[in-house]
């Protein structure tokens, strides 16, 4: 499952970037880290033998959807929302705590798991295996997700559509 | 000729008149009254002579027929066919019903012609006419039904009209403030329903025990019974047929009191007057308060099954149901005669006559003599109407000469009283022929209607030995001469004399509308014998010199079962005698004639007295009858102990107490102060130790809540992800371990 | 160096989704919410794949592919609804969308 | 287990004004403010609604003694639950008067509700669905969920748009209801667990099952029931509701809701537990006896005319529990029409009482006197529905109580005695309803704000004349309404048992 040392630098850098995606003040920075880190994800998943997830991770995530939140950045004038982290400190303490707790929990799970799990042989990961896996196996979730992705286009289309008055944005 | 198919439309003519005066006689009237009156008045006058036509030509049919009964189907009513319970509408037409119908429909008829004349300018005049043709629907549904049901059905119906025509000027309050007329309707209702509850429970014993309602079916098996001699199988016990017959026609008697008005339920009649005088004529003196003794007579089978009950099975162990009918209708003919005396309401005295009247009817079905019983019926409703209907005329006269009078200075001026009027005989002369006429017959004087009616109720109970006769006989004597006395006071004081009261004295007679009728009804009295008379000599011929004596008594003789049976010998009825009883006729005209002249010249010599001189009859023992009886009782004590029991459950009872203390402070408190007690022990550091019940306890609780509701999504989140956490980690140790 | 099992990617998954929900729980710039939400799904798509390589089986893979679909609807609907907040509130700030508060 | 059967017909009636409750708020959530297209549609809903029950009604073979057009599938098959729904005698005129009366309430409401329109007419609606479930469920699990979701939407109404006190009479009608169903749902739990199915027509095939406990039973069931009835002593909640509830409400509570308790009594206490019902038979008929009389001696005494006729009601449904509890079969049918008639004549009476509020605004009787001057068509049109109420014969109230009281003298298990108490009754209902009567029509038109009263609208035309063709057609022509139940009653008594 890949050699260590690029897992270890693949690793650095996409949490490394998740970390800048969160700490940044300005939303467009955020925002850049983000496609930063998806990146990053679909080397991995380069890595683990999965080339067409990398290409349509590439395509839809760091293209589509992150030129999506760019754009909305843009419209609304949201980077210059600075500052904006959580006015109570408790909270930010709690959080991290459960963060931290529930990573401790996995590593403790693993440890005590102790085997050293050995993987199986590399199969093929083709477009036409996944496509075939897909269409043996997924027919119906595949024809929902269609259906959700509709729906979603059109309850886009109502949120956003400015009501009779014209009050714009 | 053969018309029995004619039948139903007895029942849709008056049910027109009612749709047509109901639903637009209102606007012909208000359109324009005096054409609008004429419309409606005369279409309902024609419908119900046309209902007259239909049941003469009934009469015909039933002649041609041999007088055999036919019942004529209408369409179910009731039918349960698992519980075998089955009432259809059907009429039956027999000789008993056809009498019935012609004595409705015809003095029915006669009374609307008075009554457009009466109720001239009227502003409701389109309603009462509607009214008066329901209650001639009604009437004829009670006499003309084929079962007991529906014989209630008119029961109820006419009823209900009695009450809308009582009330029918509810408007009207008296002096006092009291709503006489509206009072009087419900009083006669509510009375009446008194008498309902028998009937109803008479009807539901009668299914049960004869397995039908249906009057020939209900004699036919009764008399199967009566001939068995076995006893019944009853609501899952034994029961001697003769205890079943006595406790049915009990409850008859009781709703037979209730409608025509005996002891001890006679006293909605006399309140019942407050209705427009047509009304008084029509249905409290010539029809409806009659069919009590149509009950009876329809019934009359049962009757004298009961009457030969014996030992335990008589009612309380001591006397029969039909002695007890003749000892009724006799004692309220006495205490109504007395009464009579004590009144001033023109209106009053002939109300407690009719009281009277209607006891000689009972006493006379009481004793068997339903034939005599019958005749008498006839009779009194063409004198009483007569009567009724005179009054109208000389109130009518009465308020005339009033409004004639330019100083409206007595307010009180009351056109109803006796003691305002006297000399009317100069001023209207055909009411005061046509109402000596009445007062004679219902004196009993020959050869006037009332006399052979009278007469032949007397020479019945004189005729039979022992029992309650000889009681019944010296309480009907009675009762007869205070009849001719009362009737001679009222002449007296109304038409005789000098007027005693300026209204009295501009008095006028009313118009042809009003008084043809009354010419007419005046014929009636006097020639109505001649429908019973009895032999006058010894033989018993049927026919004698083309005219057939006795002609009701073999008239009515095809529809008495009980006749029948008595030639099969197998009841054994008192006998009327057939042929006149010299002594009783000559000995009750000799007592009528002498009290009508005591009466006439006697203690009323004087008629001359101011309108406020006391009675002569005021001191005397007589007059204490008005305030003795039980219209005091019912109004004074059980009416008012009635309301302060009904206040004091609606308020006391169920309100404070059950809805209030009960439900509100009981439950709700106990509640609360568990609650309260729970939250105290639970909650130590409580604010203030006791805390008031579960409401605040839940509202501190839901305060505590509210602080984590701070409405931030991301609190709600942190939350969440929370519960994630702690999920995975009890599923990684759980699994795991 | 060894070489690395699923048990690497597993912790690595569990940093990423982690540093994602602190960005849920913490901002309050709703986009930034929103990217900290991809943040983690990406997460859990990368320990899907890992453990499809790891049995050998594609249905990981085709897992992941669903979840990307579902993403992408989900970050057009919750975009269109940030913009419209922001229509009528002036402002993506969540902080101050409380009307539920009690 | 009986095998499934489809008939969607039932199911179209039960969810037929459901889906038009949700249209209704589904036009207010489109923007569609207008209160006249709400009404319209619920008005609509609510007629088809009735339609379908009229096309069940000819559907429907009489000389079937069971169950027919029975949609009948598993819903929790684990627990032996079904969704099971079905029509016979007992259940087809309450289906017939459960659209009726909705129908004539919500257009009764047209003028009356003005606020939060479209929440009330959904409420009807969701009410119409409940009621219409309970009379068809043959699945006990199934009728509970029918018989509490009622319970909500009614609470409704009479909390949001009622009288003064609207906020205590709703929590009242609720807790209480409430409190007397939770005895038939351990009931009912009990039954199931141990038979192992909820479907009435197994559970009373095999009733034998907990033949042994059944006096417990029967009462867990019969206090639901007769909280709901009300019989004397349960009615404390009744004048409250009544009184505090919208003209609707009252109309649809006394017209349909209390006839679920009626209802249930021979749905479900006679055939599974006949034993039971013979021995507390008796007492229960003294119960409504003592409610016959109370009620309407309570009803004399009141100043109000909505709450005089509520506590009619308590009289009324006395009869019905004895004609009940005759347990024959004239007894039964009686019970059956005069839960019909007590439906039209109250219902009626409601609506007089709520038309001649709008106007006045006040329902004291001293208020009032001489209106049959100031409107006669109402008055007279009053007058029936009163004298329909009281049991004159030739109109609906009669056939029912002679029935009963017919019943009752010839059942096994009463006797002449109770009928003779239960009669006095009719001559009670005389002297309060026409105390009633004449003082608020009779006597003269002497209230200045009487003399201006507005006539009766065509409206109110409409709706009391449809009230009055079924309150004279039942009174003169029943036959039609005994013969729809007549098989069904028949094999009921017979199952029941006694000699």
């Amino acid at each position: 499952m890949g050699n260590s040392f690029v897992f270890m630098l693949l690793a650095v850098i996409a949490v490394g970037s998740a970390i800048g995606m969160l700490v940044s003040r300005d939303a467009v920075h955020s925002a850049l880290f983000l496609v930063l880190n998806f990146i990053t994800i679909a080397v991995f998943y380069v890595v683990l033998n999965a080339p067409f997830l990398a290409m349509v991770q590439v395509t839809v995530y760091a293209g589509a959807i992150m030129v999506l939140f760019m754009f909305v950045i843009m419209l609304l004038g949201a980077e210059r929302l600075r500052g904006m982290w959580g006015d109570r400190p408790s909270e930010l303490v709690f959080a991290a705590f459960l963060g931290f707790l529930l990573v401790v929990t996995f590593l403790i799970a693993l440890v005590m798991e102790g085997k050293t799990a050995v993987s199986a042989n590399m199969i093929d990961s083709s477009p036409v295996a996944l496509g075939l896996r897909l269409f043996e196996g997924y027919v119906f979730p595949f024809e929902v997700v269609g259906i959700l992705l509709l729906s979603a286009m059109v309850g886009v289309v109502i949120l956003t559509i400015s009501n009779k008055r014209g009050k714009n944005v | 000729m053969n018309a029995f198919g004619l039948a139903p439309l007895l029942l849709i003519f008056p049910v027109i008149g009612v749709l047509f005066n109901g639903l637009v006689g209102r606007k012909f009237v208000e359109a324009d009254r005096e054409i609008g009156e004429k419309w409606t008045g005369w279409f309902g006058t024609i419908m119900a002579f046309s209902a007259f036509a239909v049941a003469v030509s009934l009469f015909f049919s039933l002649q041609a027929n041999g007088h055999h009964a036919e019942v004529v189907h209408l369409f179910d009513w009731i039918n349960i066919p698992s519980a075998g319970f089955h009432v259809p509408w059907a009429m039956r037409i027999d000789t008993l019903s056809v009498t019935m119908m012609l004595v409705v429909t015809g003095v029915g008829s006669l009374i609307h012609i008075y009554a457009i004349g009466y109720m001239h300018g009227d502003k409701d005049f389109s309603r009462f006419f509607a009214y008066l043709n329901l209650f001639l629907f009604f009437m004829l549904i009670l006499v003309s039904g084929s079962s007991y049901l529906m014989l209630f059905v008119g029961w109820e119906g006419v009823g209900l009209c009695s009450f809308l025509l009582i009330g029918f000027w509810f408007s009207f309050v008296d002096k006092n403030g009291v709503w006489k007329n509206a009072n009087a309707a419900r009083k006669a209702f509510v009375v009446n329903r008194i008498g309902d509850f028998g009937i109803v429970l008479a009807v539901i014993l009668t299914f049960w025990a004869f397995g039908s309602l249906e009057f020939d079916v209900v004699f036919e098996t009764a008399l199967e019974m009566f001939k068995s001699k076995e006893p019944l199988l009853l609501f899952g016990q034994e029961v001697a047929f003769g205890s079943v017959v006595t406790a049915i026609t009990a409850l008859f008697l009781l709703g037979a009191t209730g409608k025509s008005a005996q002891i001890p339920l006679y006293v909605w009649l006399p309140d019942a007057m407050a209705g427009p005088t047509p009304v008084s004529a029509l249905i409290h003196a010539a029809t409806m308060v009659t069919s009590g003794i149509y009950l009876i007579v329809r019934s009359n089978t049962l009757f004298e099954m009961a009457r030969l009950s014996v030992g335990s099975e008589l009612l309380f162990g001591v006397i029969s149901t039909p002695d007890l009918v003749a000892l009724v209708g006799a004692s309220t003919a006495l205490l109504a005669g007395l009464i009579a005396f004590t009144q001033f309401d023109i209106k009053g005295v002939l109300a407690y006559s009719t009281v009277s009247q209607l006891g000689f009817m009972i006493a006379a079905v009481g004793m068997g003599a339903y034939v005599a019983g019958m005749f008498h019926l006839m009779m009194h409703a063409f004198f009483k109407a007569l009567l009724f209907m005179s009054a109208g005329s000389v109130i009518h006269g009465m308020e005339h000469g009033h409004h004639h009078l330019h100083d409206h200075d007595d307010d009180d001026f009351d056109p109803q009283d006796m003691r305002t009027m006297g000399g009317l005989r100069n001023r209207m002369n055909i009411t005061s022929v046509v109402y000596i006429i009445g007062a004679l017959a219902l004196a009993g004087i020959v050869p006037l209607a009332g006399f052979w009616s009278k007469d032949e109720i007397l020479a019945h109970a004189s005729a039979n030995d022992g029992g309650i006769f000889t009681a019944v006989y010296v309480m009907l004597v009675i009762a007869a001469i205070s009849t001719a006395f009362y009737m001679g006071r009222q002449l007296k004081m109304v038409f005789f004399g000098e007027p005693r009261h300026a209204a009295a004295a501009h008095a006028e007679e009313s118009s042809n509308l009003m008084t043809y009728p009354l010419i007419a009804l005046a014929a009636l009295a006097i020639v109505g014998g001649l429908a019973n008379l009895p032999h006058f000599a010894a033989e018993h011929g049927a026919e004698a010199g083309g005219f057939s004596y006795l002609a009701l008594e073999h008239w009515l003789e095809h529809s008495l079962h009980a006749f029948e049976l008595t030639e099969e010998h197998v009841l054994h009825m008192p006998h009327t005698p057939i042929q006149i009883q010299w002594s009783v006729a000559i000995i009750s005209t000799i007592l009528a004639v002498g009290s009508i002249s005591l009466a006439f010249f006697v203690i009323y010599k004087d008629t001359s007295k101011a309108n406020s001189a006391p009675d002569p009859l005021q001191k005397t023992p007589i007059w204490w009858t008005s305030v003795l009886p039980l219209n005091t009782l019912y109004m004074d004590y059980f009416i008012p102990a009635f309301n302060r029991m009904a206040k004091w459950v609606a308020i006391s009872l169920d309100w404070v107490f059950w809805h209030d203390f009960v439900h509100n402070r009981l439950v709700r408190d106990m509640f609360v102060t568990f609650a309260a007690f729970t939250s105290s022990v639970l909650d130590q550091k409580g604010v203030d130790g006791i805390v008031n019940g579960v409401a605040s306890t839940t509202r501190r609780l839901s305060g505590f809540l509210r602080q984590t509701e701070s409405g931030y999504v991301r609190s709600y989140a942190l939350s969440i992800f929370m519960g994630a956490v702690l999920l995975v980690i009890y599923f990684m140790f759980a699994t795991a371990g | 160096m060894s070489e690395i099992t699923i048990n690497s990617y597993v912790i690595l998954s569990t940093i990423l989704f982690v540093i994602g929900a602190l960005g849920v729980l913490l901002r309050r710039n709703a986009i930034i919410v929103f990217m900290s939400i991809e943040m983690m799904l990406n997460a859990a798509n990368l320990l899907f794949v890992a453990f499809s390589r790891h049995l050998g089986n594609l249905d990981g893979q085709v897992l992941v592919f669903f979840v990307i679909t579902v993403a992408a609807a989900e970050v057009a609907v919750g975009l269109a609804l940030i913009v419209a907040i922001f229509r009528t509130k002036k402002s993506i700030d969540i902080d101050t969308l409380n009307l539920m508060k009690g | 287990m009986e095998s499934n059967q489809f008939n969607v017909i039932l199911t179209l009636l039960v969810f037929f004004p459901l889906i038009g409750a949700l249209l209704i708020l589904f036009l207010k959530q489109m923007g569609h403010e207008s209160d006249e297209l709400v009404k319209r549609v619920a008005t609509a809903v609510s007629a088809i609604a009735l339609g379908i029950a009229v096309i069940v009604l000819f559907m429907f073979d009489k000389n079937i003694p069971g169950l027919q057009l029975v949609d009948k599938g598993d819903w929790i098959p684990l627990w032996g639950i079904s969704y099971y729904l079905g029509v016979d005698g007992l259940s087809i005129l309450m289906l017939l008067l459960t659209g009726f009366i909705s129908l004539l309430a919500i257009i009764s409401s047209w003028k009356t509700i003005t606020e939060q329109v479209p929440q009330y007419y959904a409420f009807m609606l969701l009410l119409q669905a409940g009621m219409t479930g309970v009379f068809l469920a043959q699945d006990l699990f199934l009728f509970y969920v029918f018989w509490e979701f009622t319970l909500i939407p009614m609470y409704f109404l009479i909390g949001i748009w009622g009288g003064q006190q609207r906020v205590y009479a709703s929590i009242k009608f609720f807790l209480y209801t409430m409190a007397g169903s939770l005895l038939m749902l351990l009931g009912i739990l009990y039954i199931g667990t141990t038979a192992d199915t909820f479907s009435l027509t197994a559970l009373i095939a095999g009733r034998e099952a907990f033949a042994d406990v059944q006096n417990w039973l029967f009462l867990g069931f019969a206090i639901a029931f007769a909280i709901k009835v009300p019989v004397f002593p349960f009615h404390s909640w009744l004048p409250d509701a009544h009184t505090q509830a919208p003209t609707a409400g009252s109309i649809v509570l006394a017209g349909v809701l209390l006839k679920m308790g009626t209802y249930g009594f021979l749905r479900f206490n006679i055939p599974l537990f006949p034993q039971a019902a013979i021995k507390y038979a008796p007492m229960i008929a003294v119960l409504a006896i003592i409610g016959i009389i109370y009620g309407a001696i309570v009803s004399f005494a009141q100043t109000d005319m909505k709450k005089l006729v509520a506590y009619s009601s308590i009289s009324h449904l006395g009869f019905v529990m004895l004609g009940i509890f005759s347990l024959n079969e004239a007894g039964i049918e009686g019970a059956i029409l005069q839960g019909v008639n007590h439906g039209l004549s109250t219902g009626a009476l409601f609506f007089a009482v709520g038309l001649i509020y709008e106007r006045r605004h006040t329902r004291e009787m001293k208020e009032f006197g001489g209106i049959w001057r100031a409107m006669p068509l109402y008055s007279v049109l009053t007058l029936i529905v009163v004298l329909s109420s009281m049991g004159l014969p030739g109109l609906n109230g009669f056939v029912g109580e002679f029935t009963i009281l017919l019943g009752s003298m010839g059942s096994p298990v009463l006797g002449p005695v109770f009928t003779a108490f239960a009669t006095t009754g009719v001559i009670l209902a005389a002297v309060y309803l026409l105390w009633m009567f004449q003082r608020v029509f009779m006597g003269p038109l002497d209230n200045p704000k009487n003399m201006i009263l507005e006539k009766i609208s065509k409206r109110e035309l409409f709706i009391m004349l449809a009230f009055l063709i079924f309150i004279f057609w039942i009174g003169i022509a029943p036959s039609g309404y005994f013969g729809l139940m007549d098989s069904t009653v028949a094999s009921l008594v017979q199952s029941i048992g006694l000699p």
